[in-house]
């Protein structure tokens, strides 16, 4: 593209500051979208056996966001290597691949054999709210982020994001327990707790009961979240949480996102991804301004 | 493929249902039975997930939807008018298996009618013998055996109450059927003691329609210790033999 | 009313469950509604000494919610006694009183000093959002909202209801530290951490940055808190978060709610709590059932 | 008052301004200059807070606002059509103190005009002079001197330009304003520096409009520390004395 949309994640220097967020976008969206045209792009959340999911229904939209449960459904790290990684490496944006493990062990035994593999690095997910017994417990704790992330440093010298909750009482904490473990960049929100009733029947919306919350009802819980870790911890932040459209970017980038995914939104607008890109560098071109003239430079604020 | 399609034509039909047309060539040419589209039902206002429709007829370059008005996604639709322009994703998953010469039987409670509807256009030298359920009169369309639930039109009770002896009767080889998940595992049950061959289009909530998300899982038979394993409805479905599927009550 | 809508909150038999959510109402909502017909009344949140509150802008509706940043102000403890206590009991409605410290030995001294003047109760408001140095830590703590309920508990007969903050890493155990303090029973949610920016000019919508964001887009998040606190701990629940009509109401019953509070739909419709109460009548009525036949019933979780 | 009311007359004026009238004896009776109603500008959907409209005439049991699309809430009302109604929270608000027999100077901006022009009419026995400024000749309304901000028509540049000319000239007693905050700041500094009276009609981003959310803040001089405490526009004011007002910027 050009110089007014580069931007930087921790070692990587990015085209555009646009990707997706992990789960809600695979190859399956090659028919409609240019994977070259993408600032990035993150897989789905890859553990090291294969994952059945949750039980159904494990979708719903409330008259905000939408409620998923997916439990991490996915084929396993070496059917990944074999079948997707080969898909996702035809495209020439840089791969992040998203995984997960049931202890740090296995974080650190799935980075070990990805580094054996081509991708520009990994995003780290310690805080999906769909998985029983782990996740939560990792993304919550600022020790246990710390030794986390420290451990696995030592398994790779490509870019490390550690993926944030926000169902946390102090998310800072985390986000600094991050960076001291040696964490190139933070990637934030995942999903809110939320569950959904039918009135009429009383049956909950999501078979597990609670799902992640995810969409356009999340994005001011999201931007607050990157805000308040941005002034504290100065490592590049990759956000996501309700970004649909140029606009949301521009609202994250102003709080101190250095490139921002779109998630929940890819379902509503297949496009949405390019129809960003488009939209914000006709935008900053518009106001003769870069990238990086406005992240973090949000004004007005009293404190 | 996504694209914007002018709407060509509407038509309310009886109480809730309404008739909707979109003209695509490129569309229409790669539109088969069993499979569905991804309808935008808002303009920009939320909620404005995407909603799944299968396809009722193809028409040269037309497709029609045929839309029963249930909610807010549906009541969207049911508003556009003649000249209106609306986003499609689609065609999306894998049509019904096509036979031929065959003694076919067709089962559709509520809104599985249409894509039933456009799978009896294309099969041929079959003979096809149809059965349609609905709670009332208002939902009952075209078919060979009415049934309602509140008795109102046509027999009184399920659609799955006569279901053998039709079968018997019309020496059934293939059925192939589409509607509320009771009324298919009832069907399927009954093909499966009578080994029959018999394809279910299923419905589950989705998101992506395209196989990304993972949302809208069903239960497969699998060779593992649970017995099944979870397959999308959207990429590899929505049609399922009734021998892949996990039977058992959620 | 008729025995239909008859619910319990701890100590209180109310006529019916619909009450409104602290600082979304008061008096002057009296030319509108009928505050006879409520189940209960909740003030605004006292504090000891007169609050100013927070600079300006303190108000902005997103996409699906509002972010409010008012900062507590109120008149203070004894202008409150003297001008608003007398308006407040000239309804036949129990009145619950909320109320804030920025120590325990405050929150003490208001409850003492109330319980000299007549009202039902009072809403301990541990989670504020909009205040510094105070609220936040009094909220996220077990230990510190046990130590504070057991020492109020020693200063009032009355109905001591703690107000809960959706925004920790564990509801759960905050929600049994209360009960274990001796609270009757608990209200959830206050706000979330929201932020809103304008996209034209970088600049935040809310004077402080942060606010706490409120409605419709807040209820899935609501809703799993109540769900998750009434599962583990068993006594009343008054919801609130998001709540609009008969049916959210009913979604958090069936969650194990016992009383549901109108809060922001209040500023979109003024009659909001009254045409909740009608209509939820009339559903239970057409249904043939009471409240407490689906409390806490909510069906198709697998676990 | 909570009402619904029928829209009684729907009128385009240029660019994105029109005028709505609703109809309602009881409401318009108790209507004055400066209040303002909270309108619903949504049928359910969201967003959906109120928004606040002041008083543009009042014309026996008609009320009329006139309204300027600048986001959904106005573009919502913008929409509506004689015949479809409107829920209504009003009036609100204090109104402007009514002066007689002097020389009354009239300050607006933008959508600050409407109010000033009711208070025209309801003014007697006084010689009014008006003011009103906008960003270009769209944003114009009837005044003796309209000023644009890129000089599409009256005089170029900010209504405060030529203020203390006009006000020596006319010899003006009292002045009332309404319009974008720092044009009223400078108004009120020059009226305290000259000593005449002068009201201002004060913005502020509302929710419940009626004094119980405590969001529509503004600074009035108080004998605090701060030197101010915060007051409610939708409750104390809108309409304030300049002698009240905490004038430093914010
Ligand atoms: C493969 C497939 C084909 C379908 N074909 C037709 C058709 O030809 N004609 C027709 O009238 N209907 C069809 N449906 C059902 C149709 O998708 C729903 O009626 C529609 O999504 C309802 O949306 P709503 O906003 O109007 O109602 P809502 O109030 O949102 O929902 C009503 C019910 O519709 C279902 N539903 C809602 N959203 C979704 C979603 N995103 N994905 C799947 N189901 C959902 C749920 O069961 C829900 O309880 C099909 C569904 C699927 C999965
Ligand atoms: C006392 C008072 C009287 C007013 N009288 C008139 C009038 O006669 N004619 C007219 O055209 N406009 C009037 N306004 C302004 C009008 O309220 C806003 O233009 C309107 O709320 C914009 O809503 P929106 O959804 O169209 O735009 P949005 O995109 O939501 O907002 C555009 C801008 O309008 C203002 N605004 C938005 N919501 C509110 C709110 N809830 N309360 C206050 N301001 C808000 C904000 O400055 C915002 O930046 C008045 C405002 C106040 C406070
Ligand atoms: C259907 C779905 C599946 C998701 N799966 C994952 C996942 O596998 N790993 C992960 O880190 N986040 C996952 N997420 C969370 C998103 O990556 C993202 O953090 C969140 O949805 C907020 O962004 P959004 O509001 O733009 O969707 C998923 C979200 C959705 C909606
Ligand atoms: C403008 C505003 C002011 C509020 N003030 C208070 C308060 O003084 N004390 C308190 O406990 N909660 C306060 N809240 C939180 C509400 O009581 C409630 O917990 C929250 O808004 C969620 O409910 P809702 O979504 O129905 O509004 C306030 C909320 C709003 C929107
Ligand atoms: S709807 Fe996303 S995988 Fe089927
Ligand atoms: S808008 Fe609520 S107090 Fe003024």
């Amino acid at each position: 593209m050009n110089e007014r949309l580069k931007t930087r994640l921790g070692r990587l220097e990015l085209a555009n500051p646009v990707t997706v967020a992990s789960g809600t976008f695979s190859y399956d969206y090659a028919d409609y979208v240019d994977f070259n045209r993408l600032g990035a792009i993150v897989t789905k959340t890859i553990t090291k056996e294969a994952r059945g999911g949750n039980p159904t229904p494990r979708l719903f939209e409330t008259e905000a966001g939408l409620l998923n449960s997916i439990g991490l459904q996915n084929p396993g790290l070496d059917k990944f290597i074999k079948e997707e990684l080969p898909k996702y490496n035809q495209w020439k944006a840089p791969l992040l691949v998203s995984l997960s493990g049931s202890s740090i062990e296995e974080f650190c035994e799935i980075v070990a054999r990805m580094d054996e593999e081509d991708c520009a690095g990994y995003e780290i997910n310690v805080s999906c709210p769909n998985v029983k017994n782990e996740g939560i417990a990792f993304g919550v704790d600022p020790k246990v982020v710390f030794e986390l992330t420290s451990k696995l440093r030592k398994h790779t010298e490509r870019e490390l994001i550690i993926k944030l909750s926000p169902n946390v009482t102090d998310i800072v904490s985390v986000a600094k327990a991050a960076k001291e473990g040696g964490a190139d960049s933070l990637a934030l929100i995942n999903t809110l707790l939320g569950m959904a009733i039918d009135w009429k029947t009383g049956k909950s919306r999501i078979a597990r009961g609670v799902g992640g919350y995810s969409g356009i009802a999340i994005k001011p819980v999201a931007l607050s979240n990157v805000w308040r870790v941005a002034k504290a911890v100065d490592i590049p932040i990759l956000a996501m949480g309700g970004i649909s459209n140029y606009q949301d970017a521009l609202e994250f980038f102003y709080a101190g996102a250095s490139v921002v995914a779109v998630g929940t939104e890819n379902f509503m607008n297949p496009l949405a991804t390019i129809e960003l890109i488009e939209k914000l560098d006709m935008h900053l071109e518009s106001q003769n301004i870069s990238l990086k003239d406005i992240i973090g430079k949000v004004k007005g604020v009293i404190l | 493929m996504y694209k914007k399609c002018l709407i060509t034509a509407f038509e309310e039909l009886k109480a809730d249902y309404f008739v909707l047309m979109i003209e695509d060539s490129a569309l229409a040419q790669v539109s088969e039975p069993g499979q569905f589209f991804n309808l935008s039902c808002s303009d920009g206002d939320i909620p404005r997930l995407k909603k799944p429709i299968s396809i009722y007829d193809v028409d040269g370059s037309e497709i029609a939807f045929m839309i029963k008005k249930v909610g807010k996604g549906t009541e969207y639709l049911s508003k556009l008018k003649v000249g209106d322009s609306i986003d499609v994703l689609g065609p999306l998953g894998n049509p019904f298996p096509l036979v031929s010469g065959k003694s076919v039987l067709m089962v559709s409670g509520g809104v599985g009618y249409p894509p039933l509807v456009y799978l009896k256009k294309k099969l041929e030298d079959c003979e096809v013998i149809s059965i349609h359920g609905g709670r009332s009169y208002d939902d009952i369309f075209l078919c060979d055996y009415p049934f309602t639930e509140d008795g109102s039109y046509g027999r009184k009770g399920l659609v799955t109450a006569h279901l053998e002896k039709i079968i018997k009767k019309h020496k059934i080889e293939v059925i192939y059927t589409c509607g509320p998940d009771s009324m298919m595992k009832a069907i399927g049950r009954k093909a499966l003691e009578l080994n029959i061959d018999c394809y279910l289009s299923l419905e589950e909530y989705m998101a992506c329609g395209i196989g990304a998300c993972y949302g809208c899982a069903v239960k497969v038979k699998a060779d593992n210790e649970q017995g099944y394993i979870y397959k999308r409805v959207c990429k590899d479905g929505p049609v399922f033999e009734v021998k892949e599927l996990w039977m058992e009550d959620k």
